[in-house]
């Protein structure tokens, strides 16, 4: 049992940490602009292909840098023709649009990449076992996506809190005319901001696509649970995402842990629970088969309970 | 004497630790015109809040007709016979300005949620709004979408959907803002022709608009109500003189 | 000091300005009148860049008639809207410190400046703006204005929704502003400081300038005020 | 000469498209080389025309559907029993409203029992050996090895996974009744991308073998998982030789995995199959990946076969001269059992191993890596009774 | 002011222009559009007879049902929902429950009714969830609506009796029990029940926005607070709102559940979700008959185009974006601004500048389709070494001079399209003028 604790431990961990690497961007680009971008996973997703490009020609160090450039300048470019322009139509407009964005990242990815997973593969010189526990190896690997996430964090906090940016894009939310009619420059701000957001994103996809699978489906899958962790961990608080994530990745691993189920705990107390129909089925749903639904349900009962999240700055 | 159109007992606000509305206790009569004046950040729109029930009040008890309101929801206030009016303008932007005022007669038309009739063919419905639309000159941008409005015209259809709404107190919150001398005079006009018979809350910082218009003042200043009485007897008043109205020359019969 | 000529400015299709002319000296306090509707917060916002406009805008010599807006502000160019925009996500002091160019060199106007001349702002500074009452927003709103240290100022409706001792207050300020060597544009419904307050006065029709003086020559003159002003 | 569509409704896009693509390009194989030989019925050649199934129900009745609307009247489809389920349903209903219109359903891949079992139709063939009879062969070659005591069983959670862990349960319980089972999970197909939390059960659960009916990347990613987390583990699988498998595995499963196949690259050396040998090469050479299968061929050639026994291309036809028809595979004799349509072939349980080790000549995916098989069942020693009583038309 | 009205950016957002008061002319109007519309939709099985067209149509039917209750939610109530999707399954499955009973014999209902047990059922969610989820606005709303779409698919592998895992639930529609002396064996006869219950449904959510309800979910969407003091609970007015998005959401689900007998989890989640947000999107949201110009455009694209090119997803993509950016009030904006000018009689004035834009525009996006085609062929066929033909004409895709044609056609056309864009914007711009003058 302690070992099963210690190693769920260090999934959480992991699993946490590539949560909060993929969602930091995300509390730039939908904590602070508002813009529910739904084509962050796929920038996390190109990031993970370019990675795999660049690495195939000259390494896994200059992929670490190289694309998240990439992305960073693909977000820019995103937010200056395509986004500014949208974003005079309102939210809903922003929104579709990145959700089109979506839909052609993942097209345009297959029709280059292949619709199988490419062979993107964690680099030699990481991949051997840090430490040993009960037989089980802690790859070097985990220990550098520990560190990269932690600068992350920290990097991040630093602009943020250090500077009036997050101030200029509040109040762009609201009155972009008088914040330019203050000499602040708007639309650049905004093009920085979403570049930095998507490059944050592609650095995830360095550091994930190889740890997980680079493949077409790899956006789709980790799409909306980024949302859930920024909202769980409130909008544009980065502590709350990185806290968020953390527990939610606690959630689900432990969840699957879990067979106890409803019958289960009835049993305790003698009592035959039904094992037929619609209710049998209720009973017998066992904890770890849950654990797809556990974030949701979450999101769903902070929205409603608790709007502004675990560590909110602002109503939303 | 009958019971009062409004009646506040010692009601307070505070937020967080900053205490807005320090017990205010006032008595609106049915059928009078009762202006409020103060300084600004008085805490003249927030007791507006308080009694329309936008804010919730920290202490205190607010009746309507005798009827106890105290945190009730606004639009079961509103449902009483209260509508009000806003000192930051507010109303429907996309939808027409006819729209805009033909939704505030529905309720009291007692059409509620109804998805069985049809607004288009409801004609005394209809036949009203452009009453009203006629009595605050917007009939010819009937069809226009509200949000295109000039300023003052956005702020005239704010009062029009607060008189349509047929209640019979009516608050309105600096309404002739931003107006013209000119629109001023009218605006007071059609003020004073819709409140005909009922009774009449106003927040004005222009003197000229709430001695024309008010039986009665009251003076709130920091969340207090200092003064109450005609507009002569508040005129001279010297806390108020101080308080409020500066050194604006006021000569005084007394 | 500041000169617009032959301005025209749209929404959409309708032609609101059709050929304003006026300038503004240097510490002047010029003030605009008009009919609502006319289009005096057009012409404030066409110059800051704001609406679709043509025609030239000249400031220290310079066109800035093709500037994007925050360009014209960086080029000292103060616009304080009539609506206000208060940023109601940010504390007051969070607005004001928006309102300041760069963080690093504070101008003529700094926070103290602001909270001495008004101490409720200093007692709300971490109010969110959205909580603000009317008076509090508007001045919130000049001062934000001034933070940004410009050299020519144009003022939108100021007194609306001020204590009558506000107002007062107000047309100091606006004055003093004026002494400290700031050009103003005064747009104002009510004259209650234009009057008082400004050495010249343009009045505005049918989205041009039709009467250019002196407040007593605009006072004396009623058939003016008749036309352009009374409906 | 005119063509006879074969409609191929399989995934070809989303989290499944390498496995559907893959048996597209076998089935193209197959025909192409029949096409060659002269097609069917004096002449007429094979087109497959392949669907997007998405592994997804309602997504394949639509496929389905367009298919029809073509006039095709045969479809094979394999990826997901419960695509199956659905044609199955779909076309007996068809076949019922559109007598001149019939389909036939040959599936080569979805081996939930029930198919061939209670709920068995004249319109479904299926040339996959059915998960019991693969689990039969597992606990076979289980009874060879009493080291293994404990073993976890992890499927994916549709009617196919849970056909496989029963179908274990109670195998295992008949022949290594000394075996304990200490874990028996369902995870939801094709969504998980991280299995560790698995592994990490799987490990603490003490297992020393896993038996999984995983395939796509749900297999490659839970034997990755367990191989990078370096547990000791071996694992009895449906689809380990399948599209990235041994690629995903990597060295460190060597002599660790098995798979239950019809087929594996090994045996044509070992049974010296020049024919056999001579296919793995030309696909090779055309596709530029290995062949996995055999049972594509098989198919294929049945159905041609059929065809021509019938002498015209009308399903209902084809169906009656497919059943009871017998040919000699490659491997032994492989017969389509008339009862209940189900393919009875010759079944290997074979090991990963290194290039060049025993009949391993030829290896997988460029890993250096082939399999050696470690146990063979005949054709009819793979049968199990089946209480399908069909109704033909 | 016309133009500006209806170019408003502002109206992404939602708001119909609805004119005050019932002409007669307006009348005749209308009831002329319908009749056109219901004789069209008869004449068409006639005239398109194939098997294909009619599962087109039948298809066609249920997303026009579809995308117009979506649209109560969007359009008129200025909510975004990400899991609309999940009354549409839960309709189907309401549906389908019911046929299964009929199927053995529990329960004796007219299979013509079954879309009506899907409505109901998915009413009564909706109301629940809806009292939930409207509790919020704006981004929360659309966030809790993904929530529970996503929660409520997790679910269906763990209450299998319900949703039947990942196989769904099967029924035959073939039931002897029937109204009108249909089987409902075969397609036609499907189609004219979904005609039926499409016409009922689109007239239905017609008349509901010109009701005071309708009006009021317009002024909640606009200024949810102001509603508060006419009078009315904007969460009640959005919960109503949503209960009959719903209602007719199931009525789709319904309809899906007889076309295809058999209802399987997938159908509420988010795919179908956001399937149905771009149809409406790209009809139009500002206009009611936006979302029936969008269920029939991409339906017919889905269909047609998916069996011509496998690329087809990525022009998908490419015009959602195309249209949210230059078009966003949809293919029924893109129509109605020409309103005015029509009105005017002025089309004639702008017509030869489209034509002028239509040819390079063309071009460009023949260029654009080679290239993808190309790229498709090459890293996606089954065989890239074998021919690709476009167009009757086939190649090699690894040639150079296709990729050279298809960049010259694309440069080319581009460059040509930009200048007559230009022309375009001036012929309007005058017409506009013109009209403005003379007040029309
Ligand atoms: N939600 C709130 N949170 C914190 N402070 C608030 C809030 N609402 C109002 N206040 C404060 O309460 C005081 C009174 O506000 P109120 O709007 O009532 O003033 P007012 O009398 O209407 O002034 P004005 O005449 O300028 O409109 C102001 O100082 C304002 O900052
Ligand atoms: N966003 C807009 N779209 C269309 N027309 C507008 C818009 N804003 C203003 N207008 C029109 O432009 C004209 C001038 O507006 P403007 O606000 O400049 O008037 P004004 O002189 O400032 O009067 P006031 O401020 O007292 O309303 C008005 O007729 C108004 O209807
Ligand atoms: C393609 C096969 C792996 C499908 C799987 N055997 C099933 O029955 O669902
Ligand atoms: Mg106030
Ligand atoms: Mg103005």
């Amino acid at each position: 049992m302690s070992e099963f604790i210690i190693f769920s431990l260090l999934n959480t961990l992991i699993y946490g940490l590539l949560l909060f690497m993929l969602s930091s961007g995300l509390t730039l680009i939908f904590g602070l602009m508002n813009v529910l971008n739904f084509a962050h996973a796929s920038f996390y997703m190109i990031g993970a292909y370019f990675a795999y490009q660049v690495s195939l020609y000259i390494g896994f160090i200059p992929a670490l840098f190289l694309a998240p450039l990439g992305v960073g300048i693909l977000g820019m470019i995103v937010e200056r023709y395509g986004l500014r322009k949208v974003h005079a139509h309102g939210h809903v407009a922003e929104l579709l649009f990145t959700f089109g964005l979506f839909f052609l990242f993942n097209e345009v990815v297959i029709l280059i990449w292949g619709r199988n997973p490419v062979d993107y593969q964690i680099p030699g010189f990481l991949d051997f076992p840090l430490f040993t526990l009960f037989g089980a190896d802690f790859s070097a690997y985990k220990g550098f996506m520990l560190l990269i996430s932690i600068a992350m964090f920290i990097g991040m906090y630093l602009v943020i809190n250090r500077t009036r940016i997050g101030l200029v894009i509040q109040a762009s939310l609201t009155h972009p005319e008088m914040v330019s009619v203050l000499g602040h420059n708007v639309p650049a701000v905004f093009m920085y901001v979403f570049g930095a957001g998507a490059a944050l994103a592609g650095l995830a996809g360095v550091i994930g696509g190889n740890f997980l699978v680079t493949e077409p489906g790899m956006a789709m899958a980790l799409g909306p649970i980024v949302f859930v962790v920024i909202v769980v961990g409130g909008m544009g608080s980065l502590t709350g995402a990185f806290i968020s994530s953390l527990l939610l990745a606690g959630l689900q691993t432990f969840a699957v842990g879990m067979n106890y189920s409803l019958a289960d705990f009835l049993g305790h107390f003698g009592i035959q629970a039904a094992s037929e129909g619609f209710w049998g089925d209720i009973v017998r749903i066992e904890i770890a088969n849950t654990r797809a639904m556990i974030p949701f349900l979450f999101m769903i009962f902070m929205l409603i309970f608790r709007p502004k999240g675990l560590m909110g700055v602002r109503e939303e | 004497m009958a019971t009062a159109a409004l009646k506040l007992d010692n009601v307070k606000k505070n937020f967080g630790d900053s205490q807005i509305i320090t017990g205010l206790d006032l008595e609106v009569l049915q059928g009078e015109r009762h202006a409020i004046i103060g300084p600004n950040g008085a805490g003249k729109s927030t007791m507006f809040h308080l009694i329309s029930g936008l804010y919730e009040v920290s202490s205190g008890k607010i009746a309507l007709k005798g009827r106890n309101i105290t945190n009730m929801a606004p639009h079961k206030i509103n449902r009483l016979g209260l509508a009000r009016s806003f000192q930051i303008t507010n109303i429907f932007p996309n939808m027409t300005v006819f729209q805009n005022v033909r939704c505030a007669l529905l309720w009291t038309k007692g059409y509620k949620y109804s998805i069985w009739h049809l607004c288009d063919r409801l004609k005394k419905v209809n036949g009203q709004a452009h009453e009203i639309l006629e009595r605050i000159k917007l009939s010819s941008m009937a069809n226009e979408k509200a949000a295109v409005l000039s300023y003052a015209d956005q702020r005239a259809l704010e009062i029009g959907i607060t008189i349509a709404c047929g209640a019979d107190i009516i608050m309105l919150d600096e309404p002739t803002a931003g107006m013209s001398n000119q629109e001023t005079t009218q605006a007071v006009a059609l003020i004073k022709s819709v409140t005909e018979g009922k009774t009449l809350l106003i927040v004005e910082h222009d003197m000229g608009v709430v001695f024309d218009l008010a039986d009665r003042i009251s003076v709130l200043v920091y969340g207090k109500i200092i003064a109450t009485g005609t507009p002569d007897e508040v005129r001279c008043d010297p806390k108020v003189q101080e308080a409020y109205l500066g050194k604006e020359a006021v000569e005084c019969s007394a | 000091m500041f000169s617009v000529s032959n301005l025209h400015a749209y929404y959409g299709q309708s032609h609101i300005l059709r050929g304003v002319e006026f300038t503004v000296g240097e510490g002047e306090i010029v003030s605009l009148l008009g009919r609502n509707g006319v289009g005096r917060s057009t012409t404030c916002k066409a110059i800051m860049g704001l609406v679709k406009h043509r025609g030239s805008i000249v400031f220290k010599g310079e066109e800035v008639g093709k500037e994007k807006p925050h360009i014209v502000a960086r080029k000292g160019i103060g616009y304080v809207p009539e609506d206000r925009s208060i940023f109601p996500t940010l504390t007051v002091q969070q607005n004001l410190e928006l309102g300041q160019k760069n963080m690093k060199k504070p101008g003529r106007w700094t926070l103290d400046d602001v909270y001495n001349n008004f101490p409720r702002l200093q007692e709300r500074c971490n109010v969110l703006g959205v909580h603000l009452s009317g008076g509090e927003q508007q001045m919130l709103t000049i001062c934000r204005s001034l933070m940004g240290d410009p050299d020519f100022i144009m003022i939108d409706e100021p007194t609306e929704g001020l204590a009558p001792q506000m107002v007062a207050l107000m047309g100091e300020l606006i004055a003093n502003i004026a002494k400290s060597g700031i050009s103003v544009l005064l747009v104002e419904q009510k004259l209650t400081i234009a009057l008082a307050i400004s050495h010249r006065m343009y009045v505005m029709g049918h989205g041009k300038v039709v009467f250019e003086g002196t407040p007593d020559s605009f006072e004396k003159d009623d058939t003016i005020r008749k036309e352009w002003l009374e409906v | 000469a005119d063509t006879i569509k074969i409609a191929f409704i399989d995934p070809l896009t989303g989290p499944f498209a390498n496995v559907g693509d893959m048996g597209l390009k076998h089935f193209i194989f197959a025909a192409d080389r029949i096409n060659a030989n002269g097609g069917v019925l004096g002449g007429k050649q094979l087109e497959m025309v392949p669907f997007d199934s998405k592994v997804s129900p309602k997504e394949s009745l639509i496929q389905l559907q367009r298919a029809i609307d073509q006039g095709i009247q045969y479809v094979i489809q394999g990826n997901g029993s419960a695509v199956t389920g659905a044609l199955m349903e779909a076309i007996a209903k068809h076949n019922k409203r559109y007598p001149d219109q019939q389909v036939l359903l040959i599936n080569h891949a979805a081996v939930t029992p029930a198919f061939t079992e209670e709920k068995c139709d004249f319109w479904h063939f299926r040339t996959d050996a059915h998960v019991t009879m693969k689990i039969k062969v597992i606990a076979d070659y289980l009874t060879s090895r009493p080291d293994i005591k404990k073993i976890y069983l992890i499927n994916q959670d549709y009617v196919f996974g849970h056909s496989v862990s029963a179908a274990a349960k109670e195998y295992l319980a008949k022949m290594r009744p000394d075996i304990e089972i200490v874990g028996d999970d369902f995870h939801p197909i094709g969504k998980i991308k991280d299995f560790s939390p698995y592994i990490t059960k799987i490990q603490s659960s003490g297992a020393q073998a896993l038996i999984t009916g995983n395939w796509g990347n749900d297999m490659t990613l839970l034997i990755k998982a367990g191989t990078s987390a370096g547990l000791d583990l071996e694992y009895y699988t449906f689809y380990a030789g399948g599209l990235g498998g041994p690629t995903a595995i990597g060295e460190a499963g060597i002599g660790k995995v098995y798979q239950v196949t019809e087929f594996n690259n090994a045996l044509c050396i070992q049974y010296k199959n020049k024919e056999d040998e001579d296919r793995i090469l030309a696909f090779k050479e055309k596709y530029g990946e290995d062949i996995f299968y055999l049972k594509s061929k098989v198919t294929m050639d049945m159905l041609a076969m059929a065809m021509d026994k019938a002498g015209n291309a009308k399903p209902k036809d084809v169906a009656y001269a497919l059943e009871g028809m017998e040919i000699d595979g490659y491997y032994g004799k492989t017969i389509m059992r008339a009862q209940d349509h189900q393919l009875l072939q010759p079944m290997f349980m074979s090991r990963l191993v290194k290039q060049g080790d025993g009949f391993a000549k030829y290896d997988m995916e460029n890993t250096g890596m082939g399999w050696e098989t470690v146990y063979k069942v005949d054709a009819v020693d793979t049968a199990i009774d089946s209480p399908c009583d069909m109704k033909r038309p | 002011m016309i133009e500006n009205t209806t170019m408003d950016s502002a109206e992404i957002k939602g708001g119909q222009a609805v004119q005050s008061g019932f002409s007669g002319a307006a009348i005749a109007k209308w009831a002329g559009i319908w009749l056109g519309f219901i004789l069209i939709s008869l004449a068409l099985p006639k005239i398109f007879d194939s098997r294909f067209a009619m599962s087109m149509f039948n298809q066609m039917g249920i997303a026009i049902v579809f995308a117009l209750s979506f649209n109560m939610l969007l359009g008129q109530g200025g909510l975004l929902s990400f899991g609309h999707a999940v009354f549409y399954g839960m309709g189907g499955f309401g549906a389908i429950h019911v046929l299964c009973m009929v199927n053995d014999g529990e329960l004796r209902i007219y299979t013509e009714l079954l879309p009506l047990a899907g409505g109901i059922f998915a009413a009564i969610l909706g109301f629940i969830l809806g009292f939930i989820s409207t509790r919020r606005a704006a981004i929360p709303f659309a966030l809790i609506t993904m929530g529970i779409g996503e929660l409520l698919l997790a679910s269906s592998l763990l209450l299998p009796s319900f949703f039947g895992g990942e196989e769904g639930i099967a029924g035959d529609r073939w039931t002897e029990i029937t109204i009108l002396p249909f089987k409902y064996g075969q397609a036609i006869e499907v189609y004219y029940l979904i005609l039926i219950w499409m016409f009922l449904s689109v007239a239905a959510m017609y008349l509901l926005t010109k009701t005071p309800l309708g009006q009021m979910a317009n002024a909640v969407r606009d200024n949810h607070q102001r509603a508060q003091f006419i009078g009315y609970d904007p969460h009640k007015v959005r919960t109503f709102q949503f209960t009959l998005a719903a209602f007719f959401a199931g009525i789709a689900g319904g309809l899906f559940a007889i076309n295809y007998e058999m209802v399987t989890a997938e159908n509420l989640g988010m795919l179908p979700s956001t399937d149905i947000l771009m149809m409406t999107v790209i009809g139009g949201i500002t206009y009611f008959f936006g979302p029936i110009l969008g269920a029939i455009f991409i339906t017919f694209l889905q269909l047609v185009v998916s069996n011509i090119t496998h690329a087809w997803m990525l022009y998908f993509g490419l015009m959602f974006i195309l249209m949210v950016m230059w078009a966003p009030d949809g293919l029924a904006g893109l129509i109605m601004r020409h309103q005015p000018i029509w009105r005017a009689k002025r089309m004639t004035k702008i017509l030869p500048s489209y034509l002028v834009a239509l040819i390079p525009g063309l071009v460009m996006f023949a260029g654009v389709i080679v290239l993808v085609e190309i790229m498709f062929h090459i890293s996606l066929s089954i065989d890239p070494e074998s021919p690709l033909s476009i167009m009757g004409v086939s190649f090699k895709a690894q040639a150079f001079m296709p990729w050279a044609l298809g960049i010259l056609l694309l440069g080319v056309g581009g460059y040509l399209f930009k200048l007559a864009a230009r022309r375009v914007n001036q012929a309007w711009k005058t017409v506009l003028a013109e009209i403005k003058q003379e007040g029309v």
